[in-house]
């Protein structure tokens, strides 16, 4: 049945106490055979299912998640979404998702609330502004918004912003208007819900355990809801990618590691942008609830605990009241942690490899969310023609032989 | 109305008044008031709005755990979201109500309530999509934002905060009865012991309620009394009180954070609270447990509170919320209440119990008998009524039958929980006891030992049983302990999750998270949408995910789902408990290592000297670098950079190198090692002479460069750039301890030790002959690319010939000591030669001019040196040196790699913007292809226009050739690619 | 030396002074060149320190001694002494005299005070007299000394303004 | 924050050192003729497993020594600490070691906090 949601439709409901809604996706026990099992249930994998079913005609799909839909990295982002990135190749991945983006909440019909409130990256010393003034010309002459902001003008945006009074003073920033941030569990759900629509099996609580090959071939994957046949199976599992790749005889160049974030306790709006700061390792908006929606740092060591030191917590905090001097009086709410999967060039892996049939989508370390709908929109490209979409072309595993990385360390501002 | 003191309160200092105000009007508490106790004093009941529908709202708790009465300290920079069951009074305190406009009582965003039917849960999911998606950024996102928040943003204020670390052995979180007995069992003990209390009063449960009469025969706040002084006097045994430990992380790293002032005004210029950072072997966890509430039909209106909350109110705060609270249970929790009541001669108005007559315990059966309060069994509330108070409520009886009972105030409770937070943060595991219908501590991960109500043992007559067995493994001292319980001294419950609403509208609502008004219809809405993982129904609803985190509300919640799904509560689960345990400031957080200390600062020893002579400094990692010296305030910094060049080029400058890294290495296999190091062979080089040097990441790149000085094949020294220096040293001592192990070499910095000075300039040879007047500075006796060491005035100096402007110059390296005195001699000395000071900006601009590049500007960590054209800087005969390798992997032997590049603008009068990129083509239709960017750029003095290096795709080939430069208002200019070098290519005033 | 403050029970003076580090096997080859010249055996065990009236010598690592002269010395004897000691290609020894500040810190709140600045376990059963650390405190690299009746720690000299007035900060706040 | 007990300097708090990434990984020397893809292998490409894993430590901000340990990366749990020429343990050693079944639970299991 096909979900339709308005104003009218929660009228409805309201009159019957809201308890006739309709389930937003079934609970299918797993089949013997899909022509494709998607591996992880994050944004990233639910669109790909959604894609694959949508615009490649697919109909025998599975997406198996071993905990809740969203419930890994997608569940757990600061949800910046920008595409100002430096090189063409990252600039063309992240613009065509942030296109999605934009009509992504009429196309599911399920408001994922995105919020162009814009994305501003600070500069605190020479090497900061020569950077981001290279990006902010990259992003233009590829025909993406991207200005540079004085200092003046950041004040007036931001007026909260401590700039000069500090260790390290802000001297001018980028912006991009058309970034901002989305609420990030209804893509999954959105994803999720038109994907069932389409007769996608999504299965939780399936964990898959092994990835078996037979003569370079995919054969199935070993779940803990037993042994699926399939001809495709494309991993999407974020900082657990590796270790399925492993089982397959694969080896990423992957580690694994905790990011975290915070939120504040909610309070009335004051500030009305996204504004991301590298040098000082400090990230920050504002939720349509209230809470200060902060991203700290990753640990330095690998590990698949969802939490991390208080260090870092500590390191983000006391750049955000240098900063921004009235949120001495905030308070923390709540720390969490996620694992993100890093790659040597904080760059992506959107890629077949040598098993015929296997297909990574995973690398996306602290900034993926982002790409989610342009991610799984070319992922499911990749995997239904068995060669990758232009856009995604360069994101793929030969590039660490061949030495051709898309080394976004340089630029300024990698992660979120 | 007549206030209602319970005297006997030992906390409440009766006879000091103090005066605070809320919402602008003037009240009375006294010393040792919360602001929530002090309100109930003047009867105060509604205290803020709801967030969603803002309903009225009153205290519900008298404690840590409370969701509603959270209000906005106006008196300290206005901080938001305080909770008044916790914060307390001190003279002059301004307080305010939260979240209602234009007042408390008339609130205009109430009419949400009216609308509440459609605000279900996810309801903004569903809509504000139509009828344009314009919608959304223009119309439907403002308003939501607007509503967004509960207290306002405070005002700026730089809290003083410090930190403080602890290393001990044993920490006690919680100095109530049982955390005091595990204080006593380790006295004197060869245990480092830290005990952890967030209240201003040890004692715990002693202090909240009638529970304990008597200890050891004593009354329990004597006994209290004698117990810390026991506790104080022995040496191992350190006391916080006011000090609320918010996070248990792995290796019993624990979080805590301590209130300086409590119940008086912060000062400003004191410490206001410390964060304590403790490391420990092994933490006891006798944190108590919270009370949890009902859900009925209302069950929010101001006036309806928890059981154990009112009786803390009357023992701990002497105050009496209410003269005939009507009592709603389905425990023996509240059975004290009762007792606390009596003995006060209050009667309860009545008591209703789920339970049936047979389940009630007969002590309290007969309390209730004897005092003739009116006794509902196999009885529910199912509502309550009342305008912005309660004033009524519907009971039902095991019959069917309702009643109405008019009161004002509603005592419920639902049950109890062991405090488990701290402990699954520990990632302890729990399980779910089906007698007791609570999650308690199972197993724990670290060293982690629960006592008393956090353990989940609710039985007094255990707790001696309890410490002597659970510490045993500290050979402590045995607890002999009688104590002496006003009621029951077990726990007893009957499970309510929920009461069925009474006559069921639209508009009716159970809540089940009082702060984010989710109701009991929200958690069926979820699941009937499919939303039955509990992590997905917390998201969907918002359920505890407000600043309480769901502590008196996330179990019901939890009972519910298990009934709906018809599935055991163990099999539901639970959200996960993050830290903090309660919100944690930032200002606490953030101790010391902020504002002022922010960052340390790095300083040259001749730092002073440049702040006198006017340098403008610029940050260059921690360092503060002399950036230029302007010669009036009016002077800008284009200005000035030019005259500082063209003064460098016409006769000399010289800059404060002092922060360049500076390595001295030695041994047996320096010579080997540094061959490995650096992709330059060093193995032909004479002692004596110094050559520049490239260092490479095992990808290929560019990391790092320098001048290496051979002293002899055992001994060398490099430098680095300043950026670069504790990377590369790392990166020496790593290779040389991990893969070539073999290697007899040490490295020791050699940074600080010495300063640098770079003198450059024609009339260099000059200066330095009269500086150092016994030196020979003659070509022939001091060659380029040559140092010596050197004698002056009884310190050891190192010059070295080397320039990094273009002009013939030395690099002089003296001890820190002696630098002042050095650097003043030679301005001294250079002042008749036109000698001036200059700064990283006319260095980067002149270096520039040369082609000489500067590592993280003109190159990004994509680049080789091949792309460089310094192939030549490669030992073509070494086996192996880092990142070799990779220079011969496909991509990196292709031709047409990014390559740098001088650029020109074809008309003179056009500016080269650095940052900008380089085009094929004049127009730009985005997307344009690039070719790369210009790295540098610069206005050059010496030839009248700028001019930049870039790096662009097949530049080599490009040379000579004509393309765009674009420009930041998207505009192109012509340029002309050139060679790297626009000053003096074949090197004559270098060695001249 | 001078005081830099003295509050709270804690006394803190700075200076600088000269210092040598050395590194090197800790061979008996080794122990024997140092123990010609300075007339003191290294110390073997790992963050031990031995000291005469004049010289502090702690073992900072498996192959790193510091060598810290306490009372005043000429610079070119100190020089001098580095050169003899680098006549051996096995060792290292850097004059280090200007490249670090030292400060000494003396009274009953000296851990309380320290321990604002750094988790370092200053308890007895962990850190003995005459034994030395090298930790972070205040963020930066910095050595302790535990001498028998006060500290010693120096930290870079490009940190000195910072060090001090962290030091001071931590005594008043 | 982990407790790394440095085996020159003893327990010290994590923050005094920096996390050389996976042990016991050779590099190969210059005159070995080996392919890109295996050079890449050795540049870019270390093991990232779930559990028990071979790991280098430096103590940067004490004695600056190398050494390596085994670490469980599904809880954090340091298992043994040795030096670099220390033999490395096998991981049959440790295998029972972990506290709990699982240690950090899966991802978004949600339901960690309790016992099964
Ligand atoms: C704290 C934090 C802040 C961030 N901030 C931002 C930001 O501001 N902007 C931004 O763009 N990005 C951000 N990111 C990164 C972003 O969240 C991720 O890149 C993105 O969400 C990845 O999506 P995904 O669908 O690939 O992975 P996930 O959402 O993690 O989905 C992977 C799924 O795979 C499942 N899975 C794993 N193993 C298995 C298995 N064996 N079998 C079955 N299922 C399995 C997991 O349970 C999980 O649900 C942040 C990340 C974190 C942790
Ligand atoms: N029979 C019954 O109905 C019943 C009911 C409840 C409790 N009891 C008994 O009462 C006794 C209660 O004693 P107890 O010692 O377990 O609890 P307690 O309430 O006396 O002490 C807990 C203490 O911990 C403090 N605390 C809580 N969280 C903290 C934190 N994060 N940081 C610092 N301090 C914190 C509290 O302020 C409190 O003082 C138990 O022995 C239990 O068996 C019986
Ligand atoms: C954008 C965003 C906003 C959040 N806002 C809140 C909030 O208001 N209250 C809250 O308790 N948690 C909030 N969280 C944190 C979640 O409760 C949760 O901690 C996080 O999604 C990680 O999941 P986990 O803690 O279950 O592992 C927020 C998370 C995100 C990503
Ligand atoms: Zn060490």
């Amino acid at each position: 049945m096909k979900k339709n949601y308005s104003i009218f439709s929660i009228a409805r409901n309201a009159l019957s106490g809201h308890k006739n809604w309709p389930k937003m996706w079934r609970s299918p026990e797993p089949r013997e055979f899909y022509d494709a099992i998607i591996i992880g249930g994050g944004g990233h994998g639910l669109g790909t299912a959604y894609y694959l079913a949508k615009e490649h005609g697919l109909k025998n799909i599975a997406l198996i998640e071993k905990g809740w839909l969203g419930g890994g990295n997608t569940g757990r982002n600061t949800t910046i979404i920008r595409s100002n990135y430096l090189w063409d190749d990252s600039a063309h991945l992240y613009e065509h998702s942030l296109k999605l983006w934009e009509n992504l909440s009429q196309e599911l019909n399920y408001n994922v609330m995105f919020s162009q409130r814009g994305v501003m990256n600070l500069a605190h010393n020479e090497h900061d502004i020569k950077e981001i003034k290279r990006r902010v010309s990259a992003n233009n002459l590829n025909g993406i918004d991207s200005e540079w902001l004085s200092k003046e003008e950041i004040q007036k945006m931001v007026p909260i912003m401590n700039t000069d009074n500090l260790r390290y003073p802000v001297l001018g920033a980028s912006f991009q208007p058309r970034g901002g941030v989305a609420r990030h569990d209804a893509i999954a759900w959105g994803f999720a819900m038109r994907a069932d629509e389409m007769g996608v099996d999504i299965i939780q609580n399936c964990e898959a355990k092994q990835i078996r090959t037979k003569n370079g071939k995919i054969e199935g994957v070993e779940t803990s809801k037993g042994f699926i046949r399939a001809n495709k199976i494309g991993v999407v599992a974020s900082g657990h990618t590796g270790v399925l790749a492993e089982t397959a005889g694969i080896r990423l160049p992957l580690q694994s590691k905790p990011l975290q974030a915070l939120v504040s306790e909610p309070i009335k709006p004051i500030i009305n942008t996204v504004v991301m700061s590298s040098a000082v390792h400090a990230y920050v908006s504002q939720s349509d609830k209230g809470e200060l929606v902060i991203g700290a740092g990753t640990d330095s060591y690998n590990s698949f605990t969802q939490r991390g030191g208080f260090n870092i917590i500590e390191e983000t905090i006391r750049a955000m009241v240098e900063l921004y001097p009235v949120f001495g009086k905030m308070k923390m709410l709540r720390q969490w942690g996620g694992i993100v999967d890093i790659c040597p060039d904080a760059s992506p892996i959107i890629s077949k490899c040598d098993v015929e049939g296997l297909f990574f989508n995973c690398g996306w370390g602290t900034g993926g969310f982002k790409a989610t709908p342009g991610s799984a929109n070319v992922f499911a490209h990749t995997i239904a023609k068995n060669e990758p979409h232009q856009i995604n072309a360069a994101f793929n595993l030969d590039r660490f032989a061949s030495g051709k990385l898309v080394d976004e360390h340089g630029a300024a501002a990698v992660a979120h | 109305m007549t206030e209602l003191k319970n005297q006997n309160s030992p906390f409440i200092h009766f006879h000091q008044k103090i005066s605070f105000k809320f919402d602008g009007i003037k009240y009375y508490g006294y010393k040792g008031d919360t602001i929530a106790s002090a309100l109930f004093r003047n009867g105060i009941k509604l205290i803020g709005r709801s967030f969603k529908y803002h309903r009225p709202r009153g205290i519900y708790t008298c404690g840590i755990e409370e969701p509603n009465a959270l209000v906005q300290i106006i008196s300290e920079y206005s901080e938001p979201n305080v909770r008044a069951t916790v914060k307390k009074i001190y003279e002059g305190m301004e307080v305010e109500s939260q979240n209602r406009w234009p007042s408390l009582d008339f609130d205009i965003g109430s009419i949400n309530n009216v609308f509440s039917p459609l605000f279900s849960a996810g309801f903004y999911y569903k809509t504000f999509m139509g009828p344009h998606k314009s919608f959304w950024k223009k119309i439907y996102e403002p308003v939501i934002r607007k509503a967004a928040g509960l207290g306002k943003p405070p005002k700026e204020f730089k809290a003083i905060s410090s930190h403080l670390h602890h290393n001990v052995d044993i920490v006690i979180v919680g100095g109530g009865l049982n955390g005091l007995l595990a204080a006593v069992s380790l006295i004197n003990t060869n245990y480092d012991v830290l005990l952890i209390e967030s209240d201003n009063q040890l004692g715990g449960i002693l202090n909240n309620s009638s529970k304990i009469n008597e200890i050891n025969g004593k009354r329990s706040q004597e006994w209290i009394k004698e117990t810390i002084e026991n506790i104080e006097n022995s040496k191992n045994i350190k006391i916080l009180k006011n000090t609320l430990v918010t996070t248990y992380n792995y290796i019993n790293h624990l979080i805590a954070v301590e209130d300086k002032y409590v119940g008086a005004k912060p000062a400003e210029d004191k410490v206001n609270s410390t964060l304590h950072k403790i490391r420990t072997e092994h933490v006891i966890l006798s944190n108590g447990h919270i009370e949890r509430f009902l859900s009925f039909q209302n069950n929010d209106l101001p006036g309806i509170m928890l059981g154990a909350s009112f009786e803390k109110y009357v023992c701990r705060y002497g105050v009496i919320p209410s003269k005939e609270p009507v009592i709603f249970s389905n425990n023996s929790n509240s059975n004290s209440l009762i007792q606390t009541l009596l003995e006060l001669n209050i009667k309860p108005k009545a008591y209703i119990d789920s339970r049936s007559g047979e389940q009630i315990e007969g002590q309290l059966f007969d309390l209730i008998r004897k005092n003739d309060i009116p006794l509902y069994t196999n009885a529910q509330v199912k509502a309550a009524y009342g305008n912005k108070k309660l004033e009524k409520i519907i009971v039902e009886d095991s019959s069917g039958g309702t009643s109405e009972i008019a009161t004002d105030f509603l005592c419920v409770s639902g049950g109890i929980n062991p405090d488990v937070h701290l402990f699954t943060q520990s990632k302890g595991l729990l399980d779910w006891d089906e007698k007791d219908l609570t999650y308690k501590p199972s197993t724990p991960f670290q060293n982690t030992i629960t006592l008393g109500s956090a353990s989940g043992q609710f039985n007094l007559e255990e707790v001696e049983n309890e410490i002597n067995k659970k510490l045993k493994i500290f050979s402590p001292n045995k607890i002999k302990i009688k104590i002496k319980p006003s009621t029951a001294n077990e726990y007893q419950i009957q499970k309510l999750w929920e009461v069925a609403a009474h006559k069921s509208s639209m508009w009716s609502k159970s809540f089940i998270d009082l702060q984010n008004d989710v109701t009991t219809k929200d958690i069926r809405q979820a699941i009937s949408e499919g939303f039955d993982r509990i992590e997905h129904l917390k998201r969907f609803t918002t359920n505890s995910m407000g600043t309480d985190q769901g502590k008196i509300s996330s179990i019901n919640a939890l009972g519910i789902v298990s009934d709906l799904l018809d599935k055991k509560v163990n099999e539901v689960g639970t959200t996960i408990y993050r830290p903090p345990y309660a919100p944690l400031s930032f200002a606490a957080i953030a101790g010391r290592n902020s504002y002022e200390f922010y960052d340390p600062e790095r300083k040259s020893p001749i730092h002073q000297w440049h702040i006198k002579n006017g340098a403008v400094f610029e940050d260059v990692g921690q360092w503060k670098r002399p950036w230029y010296f302007p010669n009036s305030k009016s002077e800008s910094m284009h200005d000035a950079v030019q005259r500082e060049s063209k003064n460098v080029r016409e006769n000399a400058g010289v800059l404060d190198g002092s922060t360049l890294g500076k390595i001295e290495i030695k041994g047996k296999d320096a010579l080997n090692f540094m061959n490995l190091i650096y992709t330059n062979s060093f193995t032909k080089m004479k002692p004596g002479s110094a050559r520049y040097a490239l260092m490479l990441g095992e990808d290929g790149m560019v990391k790092d460069d320098g001048i290496i000085c051979k002293i002899s094949d055992e001994h060398f020294i490099a430098t680095t750039t300043t950026g670069g220096a504790a990377n590369v040293l790392a990166c020496m001592e790593e290779y040389a301890q991990t893969e070539w192990p073999n290697l007899k070499v040490y490295m020791n910095s050699i940074t600080e030790q010495f300063a640098t000075f770079n003198i450059s300039g024609p009339k260099t040879r000059e200066i330095m002959s009269k500086v150092f007047s016994e030196i020979d500075f003659s070509n022939e006796a001091f060659p380029f690319m040559t140092f010596q060491f050197h004698e002056f005035e009884k310190t050891q100096i190192r010059i070295m010939r080397a320039s990094f402007t273009g002009e013939m110059g030395y690099e002089i390296y003296v001890p820190a000591s002696s630098a002042l005195k050095i650097w003043e001699r030679i301005h001294e000395y250079g002042k008749e030669f036109g000698l001036i000071p200059y700064g990283t900006e006319t260095m980067h601009l002149l270096r520039a001019e040369k082609g000489y590049i500067i590592v993280g500007q003109d190159t990004d960590g994509s680049i080789t040196p091949i792309d460089l054209g310094l192939n030549w800087m490669i030992g073509k005969n070494k086996t192996d040196f880092l990142g070799k390798r990779s220079l011969t992997r496909s991509d990196t032997v292709r031709s047409d790699r990014k390559q740098l590049v001088g650029i020109m603008p074809t008309n003179k009068e056009d500016q080269i913007q650095e940052g900008q990129h380089i085009l094929l083509q004049e127009t730009i239709e985005t997307p344009v292809p690039m070719l790369g960017h210009i790295t540098s750029s610069y206005h050059s003095p010496t030839m009248g226009h700028t001019f930049g290096l870039a790096v662009i795709k097949d530049g080599h080939s490009l040379i000579g050739t004509k393309a765009f430069a674009s420009t930041s208002d998207q505009k192109t200019i012509p340029i002309d690619i050139v060679k790297p070098i626009f000053y003096d290519e074949k090197n004559e005033r270098l060695v001249s | 030396m001078r005081e830099v403050i003295r509050s709270n029970d804690v006394e803190i003076k700075t200076f600088s002074t000269h210092q040598i580090i050395i590194r090197g096997s800790g061979n008996s080859e080794f122990n024997n060149i140092l123990n010609k010249k300075l007339k003191l055996l290294p110390p073997s065990d790992n963050l031990r320190i031995v000291s005469d009236d004049n010289h502090i010598l702690a073992k900072m690592s498996f192959d790193q001694w510091n060598l810290i002269f306490l009372n005043d010395n000429k610079d070119f004897k100190v020089q001098k002494i580095c050169e003899d000691f680098n006549e051996k290609a096995s060792i290292l020894a850097t004059n280090f005299s200007d490249a670090q500040v030292f400060f000494q810190i003396g009274g009953n709140n000296t851990f309380y005070m320290l321990n604002k600045l750094t988790h370092f376990d200053f308890r007895e059963k962990n850190f003995k007299a005459m034994t030395a650390a090298q930790t972070l405190v205040a963020r930066i690299d910095c050595n302790i000394y535990r001498l028998e009746n006060h500290m010693l720690i120096s930290c870079n000299r490009s940190f000195a303004d910072y060090f001090e007035d962290r030091l001071i900060d931590a005594v008043n706040f | 924050m982990l407790v790394i007990d440095c085996p020159y300097c003893g327990p010290r708090d994590q923050s005094e050192f920096s996390n050389g990434g996976e042990a016991h990984v050779k590099r190969p020397d210059g005159s070995q003729d080996i392919s890109d893809r295996e050079w890449g292998e050795y540049v870019f490409i270390r093991s990232n497993p779930k559990g028990l894993f071979y790991e280098r430590w430096v103590h940067s901000h004490g004695c600056r020594k190398w050494f390596n340990c085994v670490r469980d990366t599904s809880t954090d749990e340091i298992l043994e600490i040795y030096k670099l020429d220390d033999p490395q343990p096998p991981l049959k050693k440790f295998e029972n070691k972990i506290k709990t079944p699982s240690g950090e639970p899966d991802v978004g299991s949600g339901n960690f906090t309790v016992k099964k």
